[in-house]
């Protein structure tokens, strides 16, 4: 059995993978820029980084439409795959833009940050982007292990570290359960490819044991990653420990990520057994939206509220899931890039209050915010209806599409549980607006500065986090076509 | 060749092993050779399944995932090495500070 | 039962008590002595499955590279004993939890139903070829972007663990 | 000028625009500013009013995409019928009366309070002439934020708990509602329609059982918001602490919205529904009506007393709307009107003295009438106007209703809610003797000073209106009426012989005896 | 051509508006007063023209709408504001306008000095206005509005001194009782309404065309349930029982208010309501009967009360709720021309009497006020021949009492005496007529006794004023005297347009002028009265007997109250020192006001305040937060599964595994 060299490279096209080579070749660079630039500041980095993932971003949009697979189908560059790296350019972008006053202040300015987040970035593409077990596989550990050293990223403040350590070790744990059910897949199907996973899943007619124990188990492995319950629990650690920024990127891309491979494998692989994990999911969603929200009731620090408002969210998207049709996954499409935009903004204003190691992050410390900062107040209110789903913001749209999907479905208790775990979620984010407007400032917010680079990242996340409740027709129409093509 | 379902029964049980010592245990270097455990389980249902399947696939998987496991284990034990210097100590029981 | 079963089951045997001793071992060291112990079985089991290409990377990665470090890092941060104060619930449900596991592996088994064999891999195959060579023809042709891929991931890898494990910022 | 009602509506976020310019520390700038603004939509508003004529018809309409993807269409589709002309007019007119309340009110924040206000009123204004559901539940929710904040910020003593109350409150309403519009959507969908627009739905027909679930998500959302009786305790901790134009706004505006929504919406969409609750509706009007009165009668604070009579008074229009004729309708229509002018006015006066004393108390003040005469006056119109004296605005309004309703299946409720009538004098004028009569002995309210030219102008509009209501009120229902018959005709399942044809007033031939089944009175 | 009778409400209007707006400005006392009176007397002259236009017409012409401009149309429902000017409206025109005109001036004296004298002026031209609505007013529902507009002013005027509680006490109470009767003339409405639309799809409110359809109304049934909701509203604006209380506590406004309002015109109104509607009354005999029996009970109720009270316009107003009951009565009995009647010179004599009284409690004050005593100036144990100091007024004041107490001659005689005749001979109540005779005869009795009594106690006798204060004591000024005179002088010949059909043959066969004046309105009811009942023949001799028997009781009543206030003044003491409950009882007008305090303000009061804090903020409130806290409270619980240890994470998600695989595994 020879190579055919030709015909080997005949199945390879490098633009389909040309954004995760652009932001790998970048993120080498930086680290050999990082050496052998000697500079205090590693600004410049973050600009840096940014230009590759805009790099990044318009070549994986360029391929819009394309739908080119490569590599002998284990990597596709489809619209599906464009839309979520876009996703991932944005949350990635965001948070390069807000790290670096942080990481200055917090005293861990290293300039290793930046390949980090971009080795992260190209796990995420390659999950989005992955047809094959073993390329999703590989994106979500480059992914995980790039957030894992991210999370732990502080060394020198201890909830840095837990947060690692727990992140690392839990993760490491549900790949296990992950590679289990892709061992029990590939059993029963005899390969990894999707594709062909999908082509033996539909001869089999009624859904072998072996399959559906394996779907499940990647499905608890995807699940780790969105943060559903039961799967959630180290959500609200990882994310107060880890470095806000950090926590922002991981509540927006690995997330959505999860669910790019999450929808791909599922909708593509196992449609066959649809009835079986919907109700699952259904179940699912519940939980989490409803875990989410009563303790996010409860939280005094804001990093952990967001970390359990962001197990909610993910129960919202899991609600589109769970109707699986097209409005459902385009409303998870589109509901996941408004989530980037809000959550990291909302995370970006947390960024600035905060003080060193760690400190401010409660909610009183917002206490009379808005008398003091105004426009910093008044855009943190923007995210937070975003948020909480009010209009007319891009949040609302997306929770709308993914409630519309479950009605469509007929899954119309899911939605009246959707919509009143929306009702009690608003509780949390006024208190947050309570706290800034209407309680009186107890501080000077005197140490409060909005460098460049975060302002850019408030005015790109709340522009497009208005734009898109108002004028959202065009993107939920991509994510439309997006959903269509697998 | 011995039967297939032997093969995969020994995987299931350390896998099992593997899930009680990640349940049971303190030390998180410990639990973390228990999640070796686990992959090394896997491991050994994707080459008897391969071997099986009369498909290099599996074994192929097997390859990257020790590969995963490698890279694990430098950013984990780094993790950890980070943890013990703040805390002294490696009880997965002490990186309790942040909860409820 | 031919001399194949026996030597299965006897590997089999020491696996699945060294595995045992790595959960059980107070001390970390045992544990990752007992580990090597079983990826040695598991090595054992590759060949056993026509994959001495497999058997040799388990050694050499496993063995060799990850326990090498595993032992090494117990030793730098200087942990002796797992003065394990589990409580008891603690180590009932996990244990509940871990058999549960293992007797629904069991069941589904035994329901389970494998795909048919392609066969296009054969002993005759291996033993004429190589097991590396077949590998590799695979490993290089289907599955090149994940390989190229894990080269990213180690380079990542590399660079956090570099990161987290320096010495302490001033 | 085709578009006029989307100048009138956003007129208001570019006045937001430009205080957004204006340093917060100008604060003359700024209340100039908002003051200009509103009442440039108020005279925009007047083309329309001048413009319309008089049938059926939605006028002034825009229809343009806005939102196309996946299974939903949404259209921005606006116009105005009969119905909703007034409450624009309403809100165009009440705007520059709640700016100019805060004049001296406010002096804090002036320039976030502003853009509240102004904010609040094109949301308000949007709700109104929303003919797209889904650009509806958007003006709908819109509303809340500034509100919200207005009672949160400039509020009282107990004002974030009355702030999240309102807010939460009536978001898990309207929430529930969104998924009924889903729902109704998708029904929609299989049955042909494209889009959201309301008129499309007006003809769907939807099977009975359906209506039961989607007419009472859209009526929880709504009757939070009128708000019925028992889904009321919102309003009175909401309008407390609320601020006197968030007050004026909240009453004389927004709990429109949910009888609005009742007529527009909820009653014509699912006519078997409606005519399955109106029972139900009914009773809850009526015991709101007279709950309403005995708990205000008991009240301490002004204030309160004067939300608890909001509760009573949208009674009333809920049992006008739900009489299902067109002298309920029209009478509900007109008591919104009402409402907004007598209510509004009566919160303007409670902040008057409130900004005086600073104390609402009804045992703080007495004896009023002698210190500030002028006041007295214009709290004594305004007073009878609320308790539905004749000739002023309430009366007329109160009147169609009841008599609306004892014409309908809803006669002994009418007679019940007729009482209502005697408690409003009760609590009402206790409450004013209170204030104004007797002895003044407090020495705080012996220097008080009467109502400046500003104030005046402020309460003179509000005056003049409750008797050119009240005298003349044709002009008034002439406007509305083939709109409410219009919808009458949609609500109604079956033909009343009240539906007919307005009948000669002569002598009739004995042997005319109409005697359908269906106006039997309701047996509760 | 009865285009102009617009202007008749007009004036009022104008003159409220420029009294209301500009009074504060004007100032002069004199201006404000006599824009007041010019505004009443404009219309006065304008009521006068209209009804000498209206009696050159034939007798069934006298009925004329004129419309003004549409109110409301609202489906079948229309109301115009329009006008309908017939015999009955005429004449309260007169009446009202008349009345009103004398009392603006004698206001003009009465209050002079007061503080808001343009207040009280614009009030008192507001009510001129309203009454005026209410009179002319050509369907049920302007009707209505000047039924309520009269209860506003009465509610202003009575709180006129709205810094004492009492007054501002006073006007609520009438106000509210107001409303209580209100909210049956709004049902009373409603029903009508819809009967006559449902069942012959006439939809009106108009009154003539009401009367055109009468003889589509059945007889009771559904007429009753209209016709005592109509009454009710009678009740309350008219004070009968059970809702007079508020009429005596009424007293607490100025005197001419008492007069105009609480006497002569709107306590009225109720009887003119039912004049106007005969022809739906009388179609409910059971409500007939009701209406008699509540007039004879509270002619008779209110009488007791009078005879034990001290304050001076407290008697008078007890008086006016007695002769209230009689007008009541009248119409109960369907003697509808002797109820209008007796309306009309009730006003006079009881103006008369008010106003007579306003100037004895303004001279009193003057003088109390000159010793700087704080002596009730209205209480009558202070007072004591006065005549001496005030004969004008005295006389008036007498030619007014005997004209109440029904001494033949004057005009209370001829009106009471027919509605007792009427009472007795009525065809509609059999065996009750003689009940009613004789409640009414016995508040002729107790009438003639308290009356005089008052005359005696203020006017005879030695003066008990406090010492010193009597050399202040003076006769008022003219502008105070001469309504006094006219009004005097109408008591005694205002009888004379109604004179008994005896009489009126005795003398020579003078007709009874109202009678004949009020046929057009009241016919259909009589015809309807003569097909369905039939009267019993009564002889002369038995009607020239009761008229003797009336002049007798109230003669006895007379020389009693001479008895007792006049020879010998310490009986009354004695009297009630030996049935001391019994005083006490009457003197606290028979614990009326408590035992509504107790069964219904009370209860309504401690309702709301229970619905308040038990229901509204403990049960629905609690509902609602208690929804929040359990939620919160439930997120508060779940929280600490979130234990921060590794473990305890891993084992959830390895439970998690485990639940699902096994759920799919056993399923």
């Amino acid at each position: 059995m020879d190579i055919n060299v030709a015909q080997l490279f005949q199945t390879i096209n490098l633009a389909t993978i040309m954004p995760e080579i652009i932001l790998s070749v970048m993120a080498m660079a930086l680290l050999l820029v990082n050496v052998f630039v000697p500079s205090k500041s590693k600004g410049y980095l973050a600009w840096l980084s940014l230009a590759g993932l805009v790099a990044a971003g318009y070549t994986a949009a360029t391929g819009w439409g394309l739908n080119i697979p490569s590599f002998s189908g284990s990597v596709v560059l489809d619209n599906f795959a464009i839309f979520f790296k876009l996703i991932f350019v944005v949350a990635a972008g965001l948070t390069v833009l807000i790290s670096d006053q942080y990481m200055e202040r917090e005293g861990c300015n290293q300039g290793e940050l930046y390949p980090l987040i971009l080795f992260t970035t190209v796990g995420m593409m390659l999950m989005a982007s992955g047809t094959d077990m073993m390329t999703i596989f590989l994106g979500l550990e480059l992914m995980s292990i790039s957030l894992y050293v991210l999370a732990g990223f502080n060394r020198a403040n201890i909830k840095s570290n837990e947060s690692g350590l727990k992140y690392f070790l839990l993760g490491a744990f549900s790949t296990g359960f992950l590679l289990y059910g892709m061992a029990l897949v590939y059993g029963a199907t005899g390969t990894t490819r999707i594709a062909k996973i999908a082509e033996a899943a539909a001869k089999m007619g009624a859904p072998d044991t072996m399959l559906l124990i394996g779907a499940l188990l990647i499905l608890t492995g995807f699940a780790f990653k969105i943060a559903a319950v039961p799967f959630h629990m180290w959500t609200p650690d990882v994310y107060e420990g880890a470095p806000t920024p950090i926590t922002a990127l991981m509540s927006t891309g690995p997330k959505a990520a999860g669910f790019a491979a999450f929808l791909r494998m599922f909708l593509v692989a196992f449609p066959v057994m649809k009835a079986d994990w919907s109700d699952l999911i259904w179940i699912m969603a519940v939980l989490t939206m409803t875990v989410g929200n009563i303790i996010a009731l409860r939280q005094d620090n804001i990093k952990r509220m967001l970390a359990y408002s962001s197990i909610a969210h993910a129960g919202y998207a899991l609600v589109g899931f769970a109707a699986a049709n097209t409005t459902g996954t385009a409303g998870i499409l589109f509901y996941m890039l408004t989530y980037a935009f809000m959550n990291i903004g909302a995370f970006a204003v947390v960024v600035v209050l905060g003080k060193q190691g760690e400190s401010n992050g409660n909610v009183q410390d917002f206490a009379g915010l808005a008398h003091k900062r105004p426009a910093l107040a008044a855009i943190m209110t923007l995210f937070l209806f975003s948020l909480a789903g009010i209009p007319p913001t891009a949040g609302f749209i997306g929770k709308f599409y993914l409630f519309s999907a479950a009605v469509q479905e007929g899954y119309v208790w899911l939605a009246i549980i959707g919509v009143l775990n929306s009702a009690a979620s608003v509780y949390y984010y006024l208190r947050v607006m309570v706290f800034m407007y209407m309680k009186p400032a107890e501080e000077e917010f005197g140490w409060v500065k909005v460098t460049a680079p975060i302002t850019l990242a408030l005015v790109v996340a709340g522009v497009a986090t208005l734009a898109l409740g108002i004028v959202p027709s065009y993107l939920l129409q991509l994510a439309e076509t997006a959903v269509k093509l697998i | 060749m011995e039967n297939l379902t032997n093969y995969l029964l020994v995987s299931a049980v350390l896998f099992s092993i593997g899930t009680i010592g990640v349940l049971t245990r303190k030390n998180a270097i410990v639990v973390f050779m228990c999640i070796e455990l686990m992959l090394n389980a896997v491991n050994l249902t994707f080459v008897a399944l391969s071997r099986h399947l009369g498909n290099l696939d599996g074994q192929v998987f097997v390859f990257f995932i020790m590969t995963v496991a490698a890279a694990e284990a430098a950013v984990g034990l780094a993790l950890f090495i980070s943890f013990f210097n703040n805390r002294e100590s490696i009880d997965i029981d002490d990186a309790n500070l942040m909860k409820w | 039962m031919d001399i194949s079963s026996v030597f299965f089951a006897i590997v089999t045997i020491v696996a699945v008590v060294s595995a045992l001793l790595v959960v059980t071992c107070k001390n970390p060291i045992n544990s990752a002595l007992s580990l090597v112990l079983t990826f040695f079985c598991l090595a054992t089991y590759y060949v056993m499955l026509d994959a001495p290409f497999m058997a040799a990377i388990q050694i050499i990665v496993y063995a060799g590279a990850i326990m090498v470090l595993i032992v090494f890092t117990i030793m730098l941060l200087n942990i002796r004993v797992d003065a394990n104060k589990k409580s008891a619930h603690q180590l009932v449900l996990g244990s509940v939890t871990g058999v549960a596991t293992l007797l629904l592996a069991g069941l589904l088994l035994t329901r389970g139903k494998l795909a048919e064999p392609v066969c296009n891999i054969t002993t005759e195959m291996i033993n004429q070829q190589g097991h590396t060579q077949l590998i590799g023809k695979v490993m290089f042709t289907e599955f090149l972007l994940p390989f190229e891929v894990t080269s990213i991931l180690l380079l990542a890898a590399m660079v956090g663990a570099v990161i987290l494990a320096k010495r302490k910022l001033s | 000028m085709s578009n006029i009602l989307s100048v009138m509506t956003f007129l208001p976020i570019l006045g937001v625009l430009l205080l957004l310019f204006i340093p917060k520390e100008s604060k003359g700038a700024l209340r100039g500013v908002a003051m200009l603004t509103t009442i440039a939509t108020f005279a925009v508003s007047l083309p329309i009013l001048t413009g319309f004529q008089t049938n059926a018809d939605f006028q002034f309409v825009e229809n343009v995409p806005w939102i196309a993807a996946g299974p939903f269409a949404m259209r921005y589709n606006i116009g105005i019928d009969g119905i909703s002309l007034w409450l624009v007019i309403l809100t165009t007119f009440i705007m520059p009366i709640a700016v100019l309340s805060t004049w001296t009110a406010v002096e804090e924040k002036v320039k976030a309070y502003m853009i509240c206000l102004l904010l609040l009123e094109t949301g308000m204004l949007g709700a109104f002439i929303s003919l797209d559901l889904f650009l509806f539940y958007i003006f709908w929710e819109v509303m809340l934020i500034p509100m919200y904040f207005m009672i949160g910020i400039w509020g009282g003593k107990n004002r974030i708990y009355a702030a999240v109350k309102f807010f939460i409150y009536t978001m898990v309403g309207s929430l529930l509602m969104l998924v009924a519009l889903i729902y109704l959507y998708f029904l929609g969908t299989k049955a042909g329609i494209t889009d959201f627009s309301l008129l499309h739905f007006f003809d769907l027909k939807v099977d009975p059982a359906t209506q039961t679930w989607l007419f009472l998500a859209f009526a929880l959302a709504f009757a939070i918001k009128v708000p019925m009786f028992p889904l009321h305790t919102w309003l009175p901790d909401a309008h407390t602490e609320a601020p006197t134009a968030g007050s004026v706004i909240l009453a004389a505006i927004m709990l429109k919205m949910g009888t609005y929504g009742y007529v527009r919406f909820a009653m014509p969409l699912f006519p078997e529904a409606t005519h399955q609750f109106t029972p139900l509706i009914a009773t809850l009007a009526v015991i709101g009506i007279i709950y309403a009165a005995l708990v205000a009668m008991v009240q301490e604070d002004v204030k309160k007393l004067v939300a608890y009579s909001s509760v009573a008074h949208l009674g009333f229009v809920m049992l006008g709307v739900f009489s299902l004729n067109e002298q309920g309708v029209v009478g509900g229509m007109l008591q919104m009107l009402n409402h907004g002018v007598s209510t509004g006015a009566l919160f303007l006066i409670v902040g008057f003295i409130y900004e005086r004393r600073h104390t609402r108390l009804i045992t703080d003040f007495g004896g009023l009438s002698k210190q500030m005469p002028v006041f007295a006056t214009i709290f004594m119109i305004v007073t009878l106007s609320s308790v539905g004296l004749p000739g002023t605005n309430g009366f007329v309004g109160e009147f169609l209703i009841l008599i609306g309703a004892f014409e309908s299946s809803l006669r002994w409720y009418a007679v019940i809610a007729s009482s209502g009538v005697i408690f409003a004098a009760v609590y009402m004028l206790w409450m004013f003797q209170r204030v104004m009569f007797g002895e003044l002995d407090n020495p705080k309210n012996q220097v008080l000073k009467d109502l400046n030219l500003r104030e005046i102008a402020i309460m003179v509009p509000l005056i003049v209106l409750i008797f050119v209501m009240g005298v003349y009120p044709n002009p008034f229902i002439e406007k509305m009426t083939p709109s409410v018959q219009k919808v009458i005709a949609k609500a109604r399942i079956e033909p009343v012989a009240t539906a007919k044809a307005v009948a000669p007033v002569t002598v009739q031939p004995e042997a005319a005896p109409a005697h359908p089944a269906a106006e039997k009175p309701a047996g509760h | 051509m009865f285009d102009n009778v617009w202007l008749i409400p007009l004036f009022p209007l104008i003159g409220f508006l420029i009294n209301g707006l500009l009074g504060k400005k004007i100032k002069n006392e004199t201006v404000i007063g006599s824009i007041g009176a010019f505004a009443v007397l404009c219309s006065f002259i304008v009521s006068v023209m209209t009804f000498l236009k209206l009696i050159g017409l034939p007798g069934e012409e006298r009925v004329v709408n004129v419309k003004i401009f549409t109110w409301m149309t609202a489906g079948n429902f229309n109301a115009d504001i329009a006008f309908l000017i017939d015999p009955l409206s005429c004449l309260m025109l007169l009446v009202v306008t008349g009345i009103g005109f004398l009392i603006h001036v004698y206001s003009i004296g009465y209050m002079h000095g007061e503080e808001g004298f343009y207040r009280f002026f614009a009030y008192l031209n507001l009510f001129v206005f309203s009454m005026l609505l209410l009179v002319m007013g050509n369907n049920l529902l302007l009707m209505f509005v000047g039924w309520e507009g009269v209860g506003l002013c009465s509610y202003l005027l009575i709180g006129y001194y709205f810094h004492k509680k009492s007054a501002g006490d006073a006007g609520k109470k009438a106000f509210v009782m107001n409303r209580v009767g209100d909210f049956g003339f709004l049902l009373g409405t409603f029903a009508l309404f819809w009967w006559f639309g449902q069942n012959h799809n006439i939809w009106t409110i108009q009154f003539t065309e009401l009367q055109q359809n009468a003889h589509l109304l059945p007889t009771g049934g559904v007429v009753t349930i209209i016709t005592l909701c109509f009454f009710l509203g009678a009740t309350g604006k008219s004070a009968q029982i059970p809702l007079y209380t508020w009429l005596p506590d009424a007293m607490e406004g100025p005197t001419p208010v008492s007069a105009l309002i609480h006497a002569a015109t709107m306590v009225t109104a109720g009887v003119y309501m039912i004049g106007r509607m005969s022809y739906l009354f009388i179609r409910s005999p059971e409500t007939m009967m009701v209406i008699a029996v509540i007039g004879g009970c509270t002619a008779l109720f209110a009488a007791t009360i009078g005879t034990a009270q001290n304050d001076i316009k407290r008697v008078l107003a007890y008086s006016t709720v007695s002769q209230l009951g009689y007008m009541f009565l009248a119409m109960g009995v369907g003697a509808f021309t002797a109820g209008v009647f007796h309306l009309m010179t009730h006003a006079f004599f009881k103006a008369c009497l008010f106003l007579g009284s306003g100037a004895v409690i303004h001279s009193m004050h003057g003088a109390l006020h000159h010793v700087h005593s704080h002596d009730d100036a209205q209480d009558m144990r202070n007072m004591g021949g006065l005549r001496k100091h005030m004969p004008l007024t005295f006389l008036t004041f007498l030619v007014a009492t005997i004209a109440i107490a029904g001494i033949p001659g004057f005009a209370g005689f001829f009106s009471k005496d027919e509605i007792l005749w009427q009472a007795f001979a009525n065809p509609l109540h059999g065996d009750l007529n003689m009940l009613l005779w004789g409640m009414g005869a016995c508040a002729a009795l107790l009438t003639a006794f308290y009356m005089f009594r008052l005359v005696f106690m203020t006017f005879f006798g030695k003066c008990r004023i406090k010492e010193g204060a009597e050399k202040h004591l003076h006769e008022s000024p003219m502008v105070i005297v001469i309504p006094l005179i006219v009004l005097a002088l109408l008591s005694i010949v205002g009888g004379y347009v109604g004179l008994p059909k005896l009489i009126g043959d005795l003398v020579g066969g003078i007709p009874n002028y109202l009678e004949h004046y009020l046929e057009p309105v009241f016919a259909n009811a009589n015809e309807y009265m003569k097909d369905h009942a039939h009267a019993g023949h009564h002889s002369h001799a038995l009607e020239w007997g009761l008229m003797g028997l009336s002049v007798v009781i109230a003669l006895v009543g007379i020389a009693v109250a001479a008895m007792l206030y006049l020879v010998k003044p310490d009986l009354p003491k004695k009297f009630t020192s030996a049935f001391p409950a019994l005083h006490r009882a009457v003197y606290n007008k028979w614990y009326i006001d408590e035992l509504y305090d107790f069964m219904i303000v009370n209860p309504c009061k401690a309702m709301g305040r229970f619905l308040w804090k038990g229901f509204d903020v403990l049960v629905i409130d609690g509902l609602v937060n208690g929804v929040a806290h359990v939620v919160m409270a439930f997120g508060g619980v779940v929280r600490y599964t979130q234990t921060g240890q590794i473990y305890n994470y891993a084992w959830t998600m390895a439970f998690g595994v485990v639940a699902i695989v096994g759920y799919y595994l056993f399923k």
